[in-house]
């Protein structure tokens, strides 16, 4: 076992016991922040499938993060109101039920990613980075200003979605569906990583030319792995907005991408529990440094700039040492 | 809609497109000399707006204040540069957005700490307030006009800088070949703090400008900056020239479309929603805009492909 | 500002350690948990309600009292994860602090569901006043419609029939300009929708000069406020302007500067109501922070003050007895005695006011009284 | 002519007022080694976008395997079984040499959509992909970070890849570049052998290897092919020896 693999379940293990502390020690907020950084892990990952395997600095996935969170937070309204969401040409009711808010919530980011990917991806650089913030920002000022789903006042659903079998209202079992979750798409990446579909991926981030001689189209790689990712942080954005019970246009705010690469930078880039390292110490600053200051920022700041300039590689890399090619 | 109301609406567009060259001309020189993205430019903005009040509050002259903005907002830009930012030049993009990132957060919060969380005053000085009449019987603002001037003499001062002097020669160098100008015996790394505290400076001469009519306060800058960007990547990093003519696109686009599109859906629906939809489709208009430029010229306007 | 600030926190920690010693020791104790904006843009909002609810706090020297204060960086799902952390953590029987609607709407409904009392000391979005009120959640300032209104009402008395109205478009935007024509009688000279945010204004201020209109209605909350005034002031137009308390309060009055001078402005508070516990107020919040209170920082104190007074008359696990004691509003308002009505939104006079200079800082006086007693227009929907 | 496997008939290609390709008709037949040999600026490189899939020609066509592929870009002419070799290598540093060769392989026998199939352990990849590797004598560095390999190395690499692809036509340019003497005599023995199983394009600046190699020369000078024959004809050709051999003695 190699020492990242190591370090690896660590973490894994980490964020599940914490958790199972908390609930024997009767503190359900401890299991509310593990939640949540399950879930900005999980946008972290379908993020770093893009950025670290494919090499696509995108600073536009709060799109996605927001389709995710409004196609929870419009399903479940319809369901609360049970006013129906069409009923031309045929009839759709609203819903509460989580399996069918993350497939809705994936299809329509994987479908919106496919639009803006393959218009951006025509793109590369510095070009790439700005067209993507510029579609997320787009969606944002038309999240604020669409009135018919609250606008700037984002949505409230009063009661988290249901899962078959669970009380998700109870924090221990959410935090269950939300840390499955993350386990699977976890081991999907890792194999996505090894496939033939990740191999060609990580070769076109690093030659193009290479991945074109040998008859594949970078392109078309890429824009797959942009709409897999994509998918991933629309489901991280759903649970999100079931975590919060709540949903505004600020899941789409340009701070929103922002961070979600803040966390796999402070994980490691490309590391596949990098975002989750990434969140949870993100998520641990912001909550034992907020009591202390109101300025907490700038120590985040500095911090990120500390790992930036002088741990790269992030928290992964620092600990387990430079990456080694996996075969 | 009459004639007149178009006309300064355009001069408008205008106004907001040179003050927006001022902010982009920083960026896309900083971009094409050191290849570099600087996220905490909207930072410099809010330092030389901030200096700017706290300058005309303590010595009443508004002159003074400018010159504080572009005194501080260089300086501020020749520290980061020291100190973090020449770290970032052979990094990828990746960690330059990263970087800059944390140093808005601690700009932002620094100054919150500095001057607390309530905006500052910074006013038009008497001699540029009230409104001029021009041709047509066209009222406009004395000081809006002013910036109007002020940015375009400093895009033409920008201009001959970079085509007419030996720092503008060695920019140009440091944008094709960096070696080469390394082995000219040119004190790059002197070069490169010396066009970072220009870019910064003139950010803060715009933030300054600007904080007169606005409102001076923490996080002033992030819109502009998402604004500047929009700009130079619809221009063609790296370009002066297409800064301008991006600025200049912007600006206008901007004001018109914030203008016009609600008339535009007032025609085909009623007053209230022509208003909401037409203001929505208004805001994101310019994000349209550079989406469209990018689809049909993936490098910008005036971009090396 | 740094070392006053950092008082501030060290005054509240003690404060909150004082609780943390006698809690638990018998009933009657309340544990209060503010969650508002203390970060980023809008701060200073967040900063006036903390400081005047704390003023209070202290005054009151109530050991019984517990307060915990979070900082929401006027983030809907922060404030969301806050009251989570305030109710399953430090299990709260009140929470207080929002400013912003949104926020408000993504906390309030949760809260009360959970059997929590929640006072707002500003937002008061329409849903909480009307159907979606609740036995739980009292609203200490105003519904959010009622200061536009008084405006309207006031462009009547004022002898205004064609109004410009200007305000961002976003849901209180809307809501700001259906409330001034609510009771405004007259025409409109034109209705514009700005962006969020928007800092110039030059476009709107051209429309403005070509509509005709005899008087200008804006709603443009913090900076977008400071900026519009202050374009408005160089451009030369010099049509009247009616604005809502917000863009001419005390926190940025003074970033504004002369550009406000004159400009009538509708708030049911202002530093020169004549009572005598608005006069130690006004005294005693300039000595604490060495500023002078705002409308946030008045509203802030009530809250502190009615929860205090209802403490007296009963204890907060007696949910029923402590929410008739909170519905008397039995203490000494800063803005004068007022009631709340059926939906638990106060009834109470908004003032006209105007902006005016004091020595080197300006301010406001109260000019006239816009409306007597009003309540909200959405009561009626309210089943309580 | 069944025996034609490459051809450009009449190609031009202008920049501005610089002709670089001028009227170009070359090919290329089964079994042999066509060397194209030119001075810096010759237009080499040029030609070689033509002809590989890149840049589109002004006037003139490409045909491979009888069928006109002048508009096809480079992706669509590899998978017709066009493999290239490039001047300067150009590789996935960061992969070991055995997941390069795994590249090719996939690119050549499967297709890069599965998700879920670990490459590496995919027997029909591995088998194509050892076999290229023990061909150019890589076998026992196929651990070793691509970034680690020698420039040697590097080039043997670019042919391995190549290889996997089982093309019906080779086009490398400039396969000997930066390799020692003993490198070059084996890889101009491994290419010897190799001209049976495809014909090869070989645009070569190492001239020995091209003299012992070529069946067929052809020199390109000033985007022009000036002669074309085989190595005996053009070291007679009185316009080659004025025009090139001058700067470079046989």
């Amino acid at each position: 076992m190699s020492r990242e693999t190591s370090l690896n379940s660590v973490i894994g293990l980490g964020l599940l016991l914490v958790p199972l502390w908390a609930y024997w020690a009767d503190e359900p907020f401890i299991i509310t922040l593990s939640t949540k950084v399950a879930i900005l892990a999980l946008a972290g990952v379908g993020l770093n499938i893009a950025l670290g395997l494919g090499g696509l600095v995108s600073f536009g996935h709060a799109a996605f993060f927001g389709i995710g969170g409004y196609a929870m937070g419009i399903l479940a309204a319809h369901a609360q109101t049970y006013v129906p969401l069409m009923e031309w040409p045929f009839l759709i009711d609203g819903t509460k039920s989580m399996p069918i808010i993350w497939l809705v919530a994936m299809v329509v980011s994987a479908l919106v990613a496919v639009l803006i990917g393959a218009l951006s991806l025509r793109t590369s650089g510095v070009y790439f980075i700005m067209i993507t913030l510029a579609f997320a920002q787009m969606l944002y000022y038309f999240a604020i200003s669409w009135p018919a789903y609250g606008g700037e006042d984002g949505l409230s659903i009063y009661l988290r979605n249901s899962f078959p079998g669970l009380n998700t209202l109870v924090p221990i079992q959410f935090f269950g569906i939300c840390y499955a979750l993350l386990m699977i798409v976890i081991a999907f990446s890792a194999r996505l990583a090894r496939s033939p579909f990740g191999l060609a991926l990580a070769a076109a981030r690093q030659n193009e030319e290479r991945v074109e001689t040998v008859g594949m189209r970078p392109y078309n790689l890429r824009l797959a792995a942009f709409v897999i990712s994509a998918a991933i942080t629309g489901l991280a954005g759903a649970l999100y907005a079931d975590l919060n019970r709540f949903v505004s246009p600020t899941m789409f705010s340009w701070h929103m991408s922002g961070e979600i690469m803040v966390f796999i930078i402070l994980g490691g880039v490309a590391r596949l529990y990098g975002p989750v390292a990434g969140a949870a110490l993100y998520i641990m600053l912001e909550h034992f440094l907020g009591p202390i200051s109101e300025y907490w920022q700038i120590y985040l700041g500095a911090l990120l700039l500390l790992v930036v300039l002088f741990a790269r590689g992030g928290l992964i890399g620092t600990l387990a040492g430079r990456e080694v090619a996996h075969d | 809609m009459s004639l007149v109301l178009l006309i300064e609406q355009v001069l408008n567009g205008l106004q907001s497109g040179v003050m927006l060259f001022l902010m982009a001309a920083g960026l896309t020189l900083v971009f094409g000399v050191m290849g570099l993205i600087n996220l905490a430019h909207g930072s410099l903005y809010m330092v030389g707006a901030f200096a700017a009040a706290a300058t005309a509050a303590a010595t009443g002259s508004f002159l003074l204040a400018l010159i504080a903005s572009l005194a501080a907002a260089a300086a501020a830009g020749a520290v980061i540069e020291l100190a973090v930012i020449r770290r970032l030049y052979n990094r990828d993009h990746l960690d330059q957005v990263l970087a800059t990132f944390a140093l808005i957060l601690i700009f932002s919060e620094g100054t919150r700490w500095l001057f607390g969380s309530f905006p500052l005053f910074l006013d038009v000085p008497s001699y540029l307030s009230g409104a001029v009449t021009l041709p047509f019987g066209i009222q406009y603002p004395l000081y809006r006009l002013t910036i109007i001037g002020v940015g375009l003499a400093v895009a033409v001062a920008l201009f001959l800088l970079v085509s007419r002097t030996r720092l503008g020669i060695r920019i140009r160098a440091g944008e094709s070949d960096r070696e080469m100008i390394a082995a000219l015996g040119v004190d790059i790394s002197r070069l490169y703090t010396v066009v970072f505290a220009l870019g910064a400076a003139l950010a803060g001469l715009a933030g300054a400008m600007v904080g007169a009519i606005q409102s001076v306060q923490v996080g002033m800058g992030e819109p502009v900056l998402i604004l500047a960007f929009v700009v130079i990547v619809i221009g063609g990093i790296g370009s002066i020239k297409g800064a301008l003519v991006g600025s200049l696109l912007v600006g206008l686009t901007d004001t018109l479309g914030g203008f016009l599109l609600p008339q535009a859906f007032g025609l085909f629906m009623d007053a209230s929603s022509a208003t909401s939809i037409g203001s929505a489709l208004a805001s994101m208009l310019i994000y349209i805009l550079m989406a469209g430029v990018l689809i049909f010229r993936p490098s910008g306007l005036f971009g090396r492909a | 500002m740094f070392l006053k600030n950092l008082g501030m926190a060290v005054s509240a920690l003690a404060l909150i350690a004082g609780g943390v010693t006698s809690a638990a020791a018998d009933n009657g104790n309340v544990k209060v948990g503010m969650i508002t904006t203390l970060s980023g843009g809008g701060a200073g909002l967040g900063i006036d309600v903390r400081d005047g609810f704390m003023l209070a706090v202290n005054q009151a020297g109530n050991e019984m009292l517990e307060v915990v204060i979070e900082d929401d960086q006027r983030k809907p799902e922060v404030a969301v994860q806050l009251a989570d952390k305030m109710i399953q953590s430090e299990k709260v029987d009140i929470l207080t602090g929002i400013i912003w609607s949104n926020l408000a709407m993504a906390v309030v409904p949760a809260t009360t569901a959970q059997g929590k009392f929640y006072l707002s000391p500003n937002a008061g979005p329409s849903p909480l006043a009307g159907k979606g009120c609740h036995p739980n959640y009292f609203n200490v300032a105003w519904q959010n419609d009622n200061l536009h209104e008084a405006a309207g009402a006031y462009a009547n008395d004022a002898g205004f029939g064609k109004t410009f109205m200007l305000a961002p478009n976003y849901p209180a935007g809307k809501d700001a300009l259906t409330g001034y024509k609510r009771l405004y009688k007259g025409d409109a000279a034109g209705e514009v929708y700005t962006k969020l945010g928007q800092t110039d204004y030059a476009a709107e201020i051209a429309q403005i000069r070509a509509s005709g209109a005899d008087s200008v209605y804006f709603f443009l909350p913090g900076g977008m406020g400071i900026s519009f005034l202050k374009q408005y002031a160089g451009s030369g137009v010099d049509i009247p302007v009616i604005g809502p308390a917000f863009s001419f309060d005390q926190g940025i009055l003074q970033a504004v500067g002369a550009a406000a001078l004159g400009v009538k402005n509708t708030s049911q508070w202002n530093k020169d109501i004549d009572n005598e516990a608005n006069a130690a107020f006004v005294a005693s919040f300039q000595e604490a922070y060495g500023r002078l209170p705002s409308l946030y920082a008045s509203q802030g104190f009530d809250t502190a003050n009615l929860i205090l007074s209802a403490m007296d008359k009963a204890d907060v696990k007696d949910a029923d007895a402590f929410r008739a004691a909170l519905n008397e509003a039995d203490f000494d308002s800063v803005r004068g005695d007022f009631s709340f009505g059926n939906n638990q939104h106060p009834i109470q006079n908004i003032y006209v006011r105007e902006v005016i200079k004091e020595g080197d800082v300006y301010t406001n006086k109260i000019i006239a009284t816009g409306l007597e007693n009003h309540a909200d227009a959405y009561a009626a929907d309210c089943k309580l | 002519m069944t025996d034609l496997v490459l051809e450009t008939k009449g190609i031009s290609k202008s920049f501005g007022a610089l002709k670089a390709s001028n009227n170009i008709s070359l090919d290329l037949r089964v079994g042999e080694i066509h060397a194209l040999i030119g001075p810096n600026g010759a237009g080499k490189s040029t030609l070689i976008k033509q002809i590989a899939g890149g840049l589109t020609p002004d006037s003139g066509s490409v045909h491979f395997l009888g069928e006109d592929v002048t508009t096809l870009d480079r992706v669509a002419r590899a998978r017709k079984g066009l493999g290239r070799t490039f001047q300067i290598s150009s590789l996935a540093m960061d992969f070991t040499v055995l997941q390069n060769v795994v590249l090719g392989a996939q690119g050549a026998k499967g297709s890069p959509w599965h998700f879920f199939r670990n490459a590496m352990k995919d027997k029909r990849l591995l088998d194509i992909a050892w076999n290229a590797l023990e061909r150019v004598g890589l076998q026992d560095q196929a651990k070793v970070r691509t970034a680690d390999l020698s420039h040697g190395q590097r080039r043997q690499l670019e042919v391995a890849v190549a290889l996997t692809l089982s093309p019906k036509a080779f086009l490398m340019d400039e396969p000997m570049a930066g390799m020692g003497a003993a490198g070059s005599a084996q890889l101009t023995t491994f290419l010897e052998n190799l001209r049976t199983e495809a014909p090869i394009l070989l645009v070569e600046h190492d001239m020995d290897a091209v003299f012992a190699l070529a069946d067929r020369i052809s020199v390109l000078v000033y985007g022009e092919i000036i002669a074309s024959g085989t190595a005996d004809e053009i070291r007679r050709d009185p316009q080659v020896q004025k025009a090139y051999l001058g700067e470079e003695s046989l």
